[in-house]
C-alpha cells in the first residue's frame, strides 16, 4: 500500500501518525520543536516577570486587566482543545468526515478566542492609552501575550490549509501526521496560554 | 598581609611564580604589582589557580610526552593491532577525583575572596568615605556627597582606608577598572547602583579604565585614581570646597577667557561645587594629570580639545568649533589657572618609555 | 516507505476501537478536571482569598492543569514517548532556570 | 558519480543542482564552501584588527572602523564560520557514521542552510550601506539600542535569520539520531562523533530559542520603539545580558563538542585502538551539555550580581573542568599503547591536546569569581577564548576536514602540504594569543581600538600581531592543498586510511547519493573493525537489495530564505521610510507562499530501482 490510498478501516494501523518513518520522524521533530518553543516563551515569561512593575504611573497590571473577559477566553481555548481531541479520536477511527468537523468546531473556538483578544488590546489602546511604547510594562505584556496571539493565528491557518487541503481526499499515511502534530500545536497554545491567564492576568490581579 | 596566604608564600613554587609575574607590567598600571587590598587579595586567588593549573598541565603533558615518544608507528610494524583495552575503572576515578579536590582547593579561597570584596559593612561609618561614580561616555564623574564636592576623570582618595564607590552610568554600560589597587565593577544606567571599595596602600596616581565597550572612544576613557595621606586627602577637600567659581583670574587674557568660558560653556561645565552632569567638573582643572583622560596638559593640547574634541575622542558629547582658535586660546589661559590644590602635585605618573 | 498496515481481522477493530473509546472517556474527564481547576483559579483572584498562599496555589494549578494536557491530551502517557518526554524535561529545566534568574537576580 | 555526472552537465546545471539540492552530501559541500568563505572573511577582520594593534596610537583604521570590525570579526567567526563548517561535517558524517541513507528532513535541511547564507549575506551587506553593527559581538544594551546607523539593525536580522536556519537544523539532527539508525546500532554503539553531535543538537535546540528572543525584543527596542532596554521607560539593560549569555554560553559548547566528538574518531583510528573509556566519554558528554545551560552567568561576574550569585555560578562553572579532564584523559590513553600514526589528521588533533587545555586551565581561572574582576573585560579572556575557539574548534576543524576530506570529495589531501600548513598556523597561534593573557593583566582592555605609549604594551602586541601573519600563512597553505588536492591527486579508497572504524569507511569516498546500497547490520561498537576483525570485507547487509526510496529536490527553501532576506531590508528601513513596508511584505508573502507551497503540495519523493542499484554494483559501487 502507498501513503497515497486512502485508508479505510478494514486496513488501518494503530497510530496511523506513526505509521510511516516519515510519519515517525514528523512526530518526533515536532515534540522537539515544543520543547525548544517552551525556552522560547519561558524567556518571553522571564522577561515579562522583570518588568512587570515598571508601569511608569497609572497602567498597572491590577488597573488594567478585567477577569471576566479573559475568563470567557480561557474557556473558549481549553474547549478548542478538547474538541482537537475529538478530531484525533475519529482520526484514528479512519472517520475523515467527523474528524474534519470537531477540526471545524476548534478553529472556531480559536477564532473566537483571537477576535476577543484583537478586542482586548483594542480597549487597552483606546480607553486607557496603554500601548506597546508607553512602558517596559506595556512592552512586555504586548510582547507576551501577542506571540502567544501570533501562534493561534499560525495553527488557525495551518489547520485551515489542512482541511481544505484534504477535504477531497481523505485521510491517507500522508496527510494524517500533518493533522496530528498541527494538533498537538493547538494543545501547546492552549499549555501557554494556562501560563498566561495563571502569570499575566490573575497573579497581575493579585498584585 | 592576611594569615594563611602569607605561609604560602614562602613556599617556593609561590615565590617563583610571584617573581616572575610581578616582572610583569608598569607600576601603577598592572594588575600583576597589587598595592592595593583587593588588588593584592586577588593576585593571591590568581597564584593560587595558576599553581594548580601548572600541576594539572605538567601532568597532562607528563603523560601526552611518554605517549608520543613511545607508541608511534615504527616501520615495519604496520601490521600489528594494539591490544582493544576498552577502558580501565581506577584510573578513570583517579581523574575524576583528583580534579574535584583541586577544584575545591580552588574554590574555597574564591568564594572567600568574592564575599570579601562584596563586603560593605562599614559603609556609611562615621569617617568612612563613600564617593558616587558615575560613568559617561567618555568621562568619569565623582560625587563627594558629603564633603558637597565633585571632580570628574581623577578621584581622590586616602591610603589604607576603605572608600566605598556607589556606581552608576548616565548613557549606556561602562566599567571601572583601576588594576593596581582593586578590581572592577560595572556602571549601569538605570536604578541599579553597584558597590565596591578601594583601599591603597601606598600613595601614587594609579591608572583607570573603561572597561566595556561603549562606543568609538571606549578605548579613551581613562581615569586616575590618586591616593595621598589621609592629612593631605583632607587638605584637599579644603581646597576644593573653597574654589570660588567667581574668583578673577590674573591676566588679562584669561580674565576674558572666564568670560568666553561662562557665555560658552557653563551650560555643561562647572567650576567647583557640584556639577551639571552633562561635561566634566573643571574646578581644579590645572592640577590635572591628563587633559580628557589622554592628553598631556599643555596650553596647545588643550587649545586642540577645545576647539576639536570630537578629532580627540571620536564619538564624544562635547560640541566642535564652539569657539574661534583664539578665543580657545584665552579660555585654555583661564582654565589652566584654575590651580586650587597643589596637593597630589608631588606624585608623578609612573610611566616608562619602551 | 515504511509499510506497516495490512488488513485486519474485524475483531482487532473492534478491540481497538474501544481502547479508543476509554482513552477517550479519559480525555473528557480530564477536561472536565481542567474546567474545574481554572474556575478555581479564577474563583480564587476574584473573591479575593486569603492572599499569602494564593500565588503558590494558582501556580500549582497551572501546572497540574498543563500536565493534564501533556499527558492526557498530547498523550505524552503512552509509549513511544520516551525522547519526547526526554527533551520536554530538558526544556522544562532550561525554561524554570530563566524563570528564577528573571525573578530573581535581575535587579539585584 | 554525481561530480563527474555533474561535470559533463555544464555549469547552469550544477549550479541549479546545489540551489535545489536535499542531499545532505551536497549540503555539506555547500556549507564548507560558504562556511569557509565566511571563514576567511573573519579571518581578514582578524588581521585588520592586528594591523591596528601593531604598534601604540595607530590608526591605520579609525576608532569607529575599529568597532565594526571587532564585532563583525566574533559574529561571522563564531555565527557565520565555525558552526556552518561544524555543519558541514555534521552533514557529511552523521548519516553515513548511523548507517542512514539521509537526514530525518532532508527539506529542512536544504533551508536550514539557505536561512543561515542568506541570514549571513544580510549581515555582511551592511558594510556596504553605511557601517556594519559595531556594539560588540555581545551586542549589550544599551549601547547597542542607541547606536546610530543600521548596523544593529543588520545584526539583529542577519542573526534572526540564520539562527533559526541552525534551530532547524539542529531538530534534523535530533531526529535523524534518533530515527534512522541502522539496525543494531544501539545508542551505545554510536560513533563518539554522532553522540556529540546528539548532545549538540540538544543543546542548540534549548540555546538559540533565548537568542530568538533577545533579538526580537532588540528588534521591537530599535524598530518599534518598545522600551525593554530603555531605562527611560523603564526598561532593563541587563535582560540582555542574561538573554545573550543564556543562550551564548551553550553556544560556546555547541561549537567545541562536535569537535570533541571528531578528536575521539580520529584519535582511535590513527592509535588503532578502540577508544578509551566510551562509556565515560558519552556521560562526559552529556554532562558537559548539562552543565553547559547553568554556568553563563560567569560572563557577568562585574555586573553586580552580588557575591551569592557570583559563588554560585563560579563553582558550577568549575565543575565543568571535571568532565573535560575525563575526556583529555581518556585521549591520551586511547593514544597509550596504540601504533599513532601521525597523518595530518591527526598532527592537528595532537596539538589540540595541550592548547585546549592551557585554554580550559584559564577557563577554570576566569570562573573564580574574584579573580574575574581583574580579568573581565581585558585581553586576558580574549586570550583564553582564543585558545579554547582556535586551539580546539579550529584545529578540529582543520583536523576533521583532513580526515573526512575524501569522504566527501573522493581524494585525500595531500599529507605533505596538510603538515606544512599546520607549523605556521600552530606557530603563529600560540605567538598570537599566549602573550595577550599577559597583556590583560598588565592593564589592557579588550575592545580597546589604540594602546597609548608608554604603558608597557607595545612589545606583546607586536608579537601577537606577527603570530597573526603566521596564521594567515598557514591557512593560505591549506587553501593551497585544497587546489592542488583537486588537481593532482588520485582518486581516493572506501577506507584510505586502512584503519577506518566506523560506517563511513564501508562505502565508496564520495558515496553514492543513497549512500547504502542495502541498509549494514552493525554488531558492535566501531561496527566496520568489528566485521574486520572477523576476516569480512565489509559490512553484512540487514535488508535484501530492494527499492530505495529518496526525497525530491526543490527551489523551496532558497526561495523562503530569499523571501526572509528580502523582508529583512524591509524591517531594517521602514524605520526611515514606510514605503519599505512593500519589501516585508513582498519578502514575507514569498516565504509564507513557499511555505504553503510545500504544505499543499505532495512531496513523496522518488524510488531508485533494484535494477539501476544492481547496475550501480556491477561498476563497483555498491562494494
Ligand atoms: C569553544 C569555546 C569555549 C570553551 C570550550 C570554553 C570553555 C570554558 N570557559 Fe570560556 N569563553 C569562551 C569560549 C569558550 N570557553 C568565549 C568565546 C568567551 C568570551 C565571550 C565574550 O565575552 O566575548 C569565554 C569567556 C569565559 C568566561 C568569562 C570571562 C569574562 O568575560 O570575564 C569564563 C568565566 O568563567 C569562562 C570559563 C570557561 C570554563 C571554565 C571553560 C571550561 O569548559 C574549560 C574546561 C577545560 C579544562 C579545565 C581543561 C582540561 C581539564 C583537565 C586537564 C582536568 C583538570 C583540570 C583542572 C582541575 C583545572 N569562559
Ligand atoms: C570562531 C571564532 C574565532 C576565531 C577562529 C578567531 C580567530 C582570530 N581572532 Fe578573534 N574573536 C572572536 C572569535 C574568533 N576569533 C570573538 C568572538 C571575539 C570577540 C569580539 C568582540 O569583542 O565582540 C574576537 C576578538 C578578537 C580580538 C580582540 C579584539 C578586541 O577586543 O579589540 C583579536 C585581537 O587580536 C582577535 C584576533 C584573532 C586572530 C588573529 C584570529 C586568527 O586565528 C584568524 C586566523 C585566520 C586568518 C588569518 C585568515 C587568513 C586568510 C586570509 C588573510 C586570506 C584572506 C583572503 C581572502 C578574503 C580572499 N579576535
Ligand atoms: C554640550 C556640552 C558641552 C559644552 C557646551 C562644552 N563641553 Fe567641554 N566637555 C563636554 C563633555 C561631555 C566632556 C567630556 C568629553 C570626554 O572626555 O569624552 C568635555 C570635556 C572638556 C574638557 C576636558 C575635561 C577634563 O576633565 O579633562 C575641557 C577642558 C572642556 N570640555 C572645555 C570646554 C570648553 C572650553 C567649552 C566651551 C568652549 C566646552 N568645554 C563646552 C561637554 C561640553
Ligand atoms: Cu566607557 Cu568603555
Ligand atoms: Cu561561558
Amino acid at each position: 500500500m502507498s501513503s497515497e490510498d486512502v485508508l479505510n478501516p478494514k486496513r488501518m494501523p494503530h497510530d496511523p501518525e506513526k505509521a510511516t518513518l516519515e510519519g515517525r520522524n514528523k512526530f518526533l521533530g515536532f515534540w522537539f520543536f515544543l520543547g525548544g518553543e517552551t525556552v522560547l516563551f519561558a524567556s518571553l515569561f522571564g522577561t515579562y516577570l522583570a518588568l512587570n512593575g515598571s508601569t511608569q504611573g497609572e497602567n498597572t497590571p491590577e488597573h488594567l486587566f478585567g477577569l471576566e473577559l479573559v475568563f470567557i477566553m480561557t474557556m473558549l481555548l481549553l474547549t478548542s482543545s478538547l474538541t482537537s481531541v475529538y478530531a484525533m479520536y475519529h482520526m484514528k477511527n479512519h472517520d475523515f468526515r467527523k474528524m474534519q468537523m470537531w477540526l471545524g468546531v476548534t478553529v472556531l473556538l480559536g477564532l473566537c478566542f483571537l477576535g476577543m483578544e484583537v478586542y482586548e488590546f483594542y480597549h487597552y489602546i483606546h480607553e486607557y492609552g496603554f500601548t506597546f511604547r508607553s512602558s517596559a510594562f506595556g512592552s512586555a505584556f504586548y510582547t507576551l501575550v501577542g506571540f502567544h496571539g501570533g501562534h493561534v493565528l499560525f495553527g488557525l491557518s495551518w489547520i485551515v490549509a489542512l482541511m481544505i487541503r484534504n477535504q477531497k481526499r481523505g485521510l491517507n499515511l500522508y496527510n494524517a501526521p500533518k493533522f496530528y502534530i498541527a494538533s498537538l500545536y493547538w494543545h501547546f497554545i492552549d499549555v501557554v496560554w494556562v501560563f498566561i491567564f495563571t502569570v499575566v492576568y490573575l497573579m497581575g490581579k493579585v498584585g | 598581609m592576611r594569615g594563611w596566604m602569607g605561609k604560602f608564600r614562602s613556599l617556593f613554587l609561590f615565590g617563583a611564580l610571584t617573581m616572575l609575574l610581578t616582572g610583569c607590567g608598569i607600576e601603577n598600571i598592572s594588575a600583576l604589582k597589587p598595592k592595593g587590598y583587593g588588588s593584592e587579595l586577588l593576585f593571591d586567588l590568581m597564584l593560587i589557580s595558576i599553581a594548580i593549573m601548572i600541576f594539572v598541565f605538567v601532568i597532562v603533558m607528563a603523560i601526552y610526552a611518554f605517549v608520543l615518544l613511545r607508541y608511534r608507528e615504527k616501520k615495519g610494524q604496520e601490521h600489528i593491532v594494539p591490544k582493544q583495552t576498552e577502558g580501565n575503572k581506577a584510573l578513570e576515578v583517579i581523574w575524576t577525583v583528583i580534579p574535584i579536590i583541586l577544584l575545591l582547593v580552588l574554590a574555597i579561597p574564591t568564594v572567600q575572596a568574592t564575599f570579601d570584596l562584596a563586603d560593605q559593612s562599614t559603609q556609611g561609618d562615621e569617617g568612612v568615605l563613600t564617593v558616587d561614580v558615575t560613568g559617561n561616555q567618555y568621562w568619569w564623574q565623582f560625587d563627594y556627597a558629603d564633603q558637597e564636592i565633585s571632580t570628574s576623570q581623577e578621584i581622590y582618595i586616602p591610603t589604607n582606608e576603605r572608600v566605598y564607590l556607589n556606581m552608576k552610568a548616565s548613557d549606556v554600560i561602562h566599567s571601572f577598572w583601576v588594576p593596581a589597587i582593586a578590581g572592577k565593577m560595572d556602571t549601569i544606567p538605570g536604578e541599579n547602583m553597584n558597590t565596591m571599595y578601594l583601599e591603597a596602600y601606598e600613595e601614587g596616581v594609579y591608572e583607570g579604565f573603561c572597561a566595556e565597550l561603549c562606543g568609538p572612544s571606549h578605548s579613551l576613557m581613562y581615569f586616575k585614581v590618586i591616593a595621598v595621606s589621609p592629612e593631605e586627602f583632607d587638605q584637599w577637600v579644603e581646597d576644593m570646597q573653597n574654589i570660588d567659581p567667581e574668583a578673577t583670574p590674573e591676566t588679562q587674557t584669561a580674565q576674558t577667557g572666564q568670560e568666553l568660558f561662562n557665555n560658552n560653556c557653563m551650560s555643561c561645565h562647572a567650576i567647583g561645587g557640584a556639577s551639571a552632569g552633562v561635561g566634566p567638573n573643571l574646578g581644579n582643572f590645572a592640577n590635572r594629570e591628563k587633559i580628557a583622560g589622554i592628553l598631556q596638559p599643555s596650553k596647545e593640547n588643550l587649545v586642540d580639545w577645545i576647539v576639536h574634541p570630537d578629532e580627540i575622542k571620536p564619538g564624544n558629547q562635547m560640541p566642535a568649533e564652539l569657539v574661534s582658535e583664539e578665543d580657545a586660546a584665552k579660555i585654555a589661559d583661564y582654565l589652566l589657572e584654575l590651580d586650587h590644590s597643589d596637593v597630589g602635585n608631588d606624585l608623578e605618573m609612573q610611566s616608562v618609555e619602551e | 516507505m515504511a509499510d506497516q498496515s495490512h488488513s485486519k481481522p474485524i475483531h482487532h477493530q473492534e478491540y481497538e476501537k474501544k481502547q479508543h473509546r476509554e482513552e477517550m472517556k479519559q480525555q473528557v474527564l480530564t477536561f472536565g478536571l481542567m474546567i474545574l481547576f481554572t474556575i478555581i483559579a479564577f474563583g480564587m483572584v476574584i473573591f479575593e482569598v486569603n492572599s499569602y498562599f494564593i500565588i503558590p496555589t494558582l501556580i500549582i494549578l497551572a501546572v497540574v492543569q498543563v500536565a493534564f494536557q501533556l499527558y492526557y491530551f498530547m498523550h505524552m502517557k503512552n509509549k513511544g514517548h520516551d525522547m519526547v518526554a526526554v527533551m520536554m524535561y530538558g526544556g522544562a529545566a532550561v525554561a524554570a532556570l530563566t524563570i528564577i534568574t528573571f525573578t530573581s537576580i535581575i535587579w539585584w | 558519480m554525481s561530480t563527474a555526472v555533474a561535470q559533463k552537465r555544464g555549469l547552469g546545471a550544477v549550479i541549479w543542482d546545489y540551489l535545489t539540492t536535499v542531499d545532505h552530501k551536497k549540503i555539506a559541500h555547500l556549507y564548507l564552501v560558504s562556511g569557509g568563505l565566511f571563514f576567511l572573511i573573519g579571518g581578514l577582520e582578524a588581521m585588520i584588527i592586528r594591523i591596528q594593534l601593531m604598534k601604540p596610537d595607530n590608526d591605520f583604521i579609525s576608532a569607529g572602523l575599529y568597532n565594526e570590525m571587532i564585532t563583525m570579526h566574533g559574529t561571522t567567526m563564531i555565527f557565520l564560520a565555525a558552526m556552518p563548517l561544524i555543519f558541514a561535517i555534521m552533514n557529511a558524517v552523521v548519516p553515513l557514521q548511523i548507517g542512514a541513507r539521509d537526514v530525518a528532513f532532508p527539506f529542512l535541511n536544504s533551508l536550514g542552510f539557505w536561512l543561515f547564507l542568506f541570514g549571513g549575506l544580510l549581515l555582511n551587506v551592511s558594510w556596504f550601506t553605511g557601517g556594519a553593527p559595531d556594539a560588540g559581538w555581545t551586542n549589550y544594551a544599551p549601547l547597542s539600542t542607541t547606536s546610530p546607523g543600521h548596523g544593529v539593525d543588520y545584526y539583529v536580522m542577519g542573526l534572526q535569520i540564520s539562527g533559526a536556519g541552525t534551530l532547524i537544523g539542529g531538530i534534523n539532527f535530533l531526529v535523524t539520531i534518533v530515527n534512522m539508525r541502522a539496525p543494531g546500532m544501539t545508542y551505545m554503539r554510536m560513533p563518539l562523533f554522532t553522540w556529540s553531535v546528539f548532545v549538540t543538537s540538544t543543546l542548540i535546540l534549548f540555546a538559540f530559542p533565548a537568542l530568538t528572543v533577545g533579538l526580537f525584543l532588540m528588534m521591537f527596542d530599535r524598530m518599534f520603539g518598545s522600551a525593554f532596554f530603555d531605562v527611560g521607560l523603564g526598561g532593563n539593560a541587563i535582560i540582555w545580558e542574561h538573554l545573550f549569555w543564556i543562550f551564548g554560553h551553550p553556544e560556546v559548547y555547541i561549537l567545541i563538542l562536535p569537535l570533541f566528538g571528531a578528536f575521539s574518531d580520529i584519535f582511535s583510528t590513527f592509535s588503532k585502538k578502540r577508544l578509551f573509556g566510551y562509556s565515560a566519554m558519552v556521560f562526559a558528554t552529556v554532562l558537559i551539555g548539562f552543565l553547559g545551560f547553568m554556568v553563563w552567568a560567569h560572563h557577568m561576574f562585574t555586573v553586580g550580581m552580588g557575591p551569592i550569585a557570583n559563588s554560585i555560578f563560579a563553582v558550577a562553572t568549575m565543575a565543568i573542568a571535571v568532565p573535560t579532564g575525563i575526556k583529555i584523559f581518556n585521549w591520551l590513553f586511547t593514544m597509550w599503547g596504540g601504533q599513532i600514526r601521525m597523518t595530518a589528521a591527526m598532527l592537528w588533533s595532537i596539538a589540540f591536546i595541550p592548547s585546549f587545555t592551557i585554554g580550559g586551565m584559564t577557563g577554570v581561572m576566569l570562573a573564580a569569581a574574584a579573580a574575574d574582576f581583574q580579568y573581565h573585560d581585558t585581553y586576558f579572556v580574549v586570550g583564553h577564548f582564543h585558545y579554547v575557539i582556535v586551539g580546539g574548534v579550529a584545529f578540529g576543524l582543520f583536523a576533521s576536514l583532513h580526515y573526512w576530506w575524501p569522504k566527501m570529495f573522493g581524494k585525500v589531501l595531500n599529507e605533505k602540504l596538510g603538515k606544512l600548513a599546520f607549523w605556521p598556523f600552530f606557530i603563529g597561534f600560540h605567538l598570537t594569543f599566549f602573550i595577550q593573557h599577559f597583556l590583560g593583566l598588565m592593564g589592557m582592555p579588550r575592545r580597546y581600538w589604540v594602546f597609548l605609549e608608554g604603558q608597557g604594551l607595545a612589545t606583546g602586541n607586536l608579537i601577537s600581531t606577527i603570530g597573526a601573519f603566521l596564521m594567515a600563512i598557514g591557512t593560505i597553505i591549506f587553501l593551497i592543498n585544497i587546489v592542488y588536492t583537486a588537481v593532482k591527486e588520485k582518486k581516493a579508497d572506501a577506507d584510505p586510511w586502512e584503519h577506518g572504524r566506523t560506517l563511513e569507511w564501508a562505502i565508496p569516498s564520495p558515496p553514492p547519493h543513497y549512500n547504502f546500497v542495502q541498509t549494514p547490520l552493525v554488531r558492535g561498537l566501531d561496527p566496520l573493525w568489528v566485521e574486520k576483525m572477523d576476516g569480512k570485507e565489509g559490512m553484512t547487509p540487514a535488508e535484501p537489495l530492494g527499492d530505495i526510496h529518496m526525497p525530491n529536490a526543490s527551489i523551496l527553501p532558497f526561495t523562503i530564505s530569499l523571501g526572509t532576506f528580502i523582508a529583512g531590508f524591509g524591517f531594517i528601513y521602514q524605520v526611515d521610510d514606510p514605503i519599505w513596508l512593500i519589501a516585508v511584505f513582498a519578502g514575507m508573502g514569498l516565504t509564507l507562499g513557499s511555505m504553503l507551497t510545500r504544505s499543499l503540495k505532495d512531496d513523496l519523493g522518488h524510488h531508485i530501482h533494484k535494477e539501476e542499484l544492481e547496475e550501480d554494483i556491477k561498476k563497483g559501487v555498491g562494494k
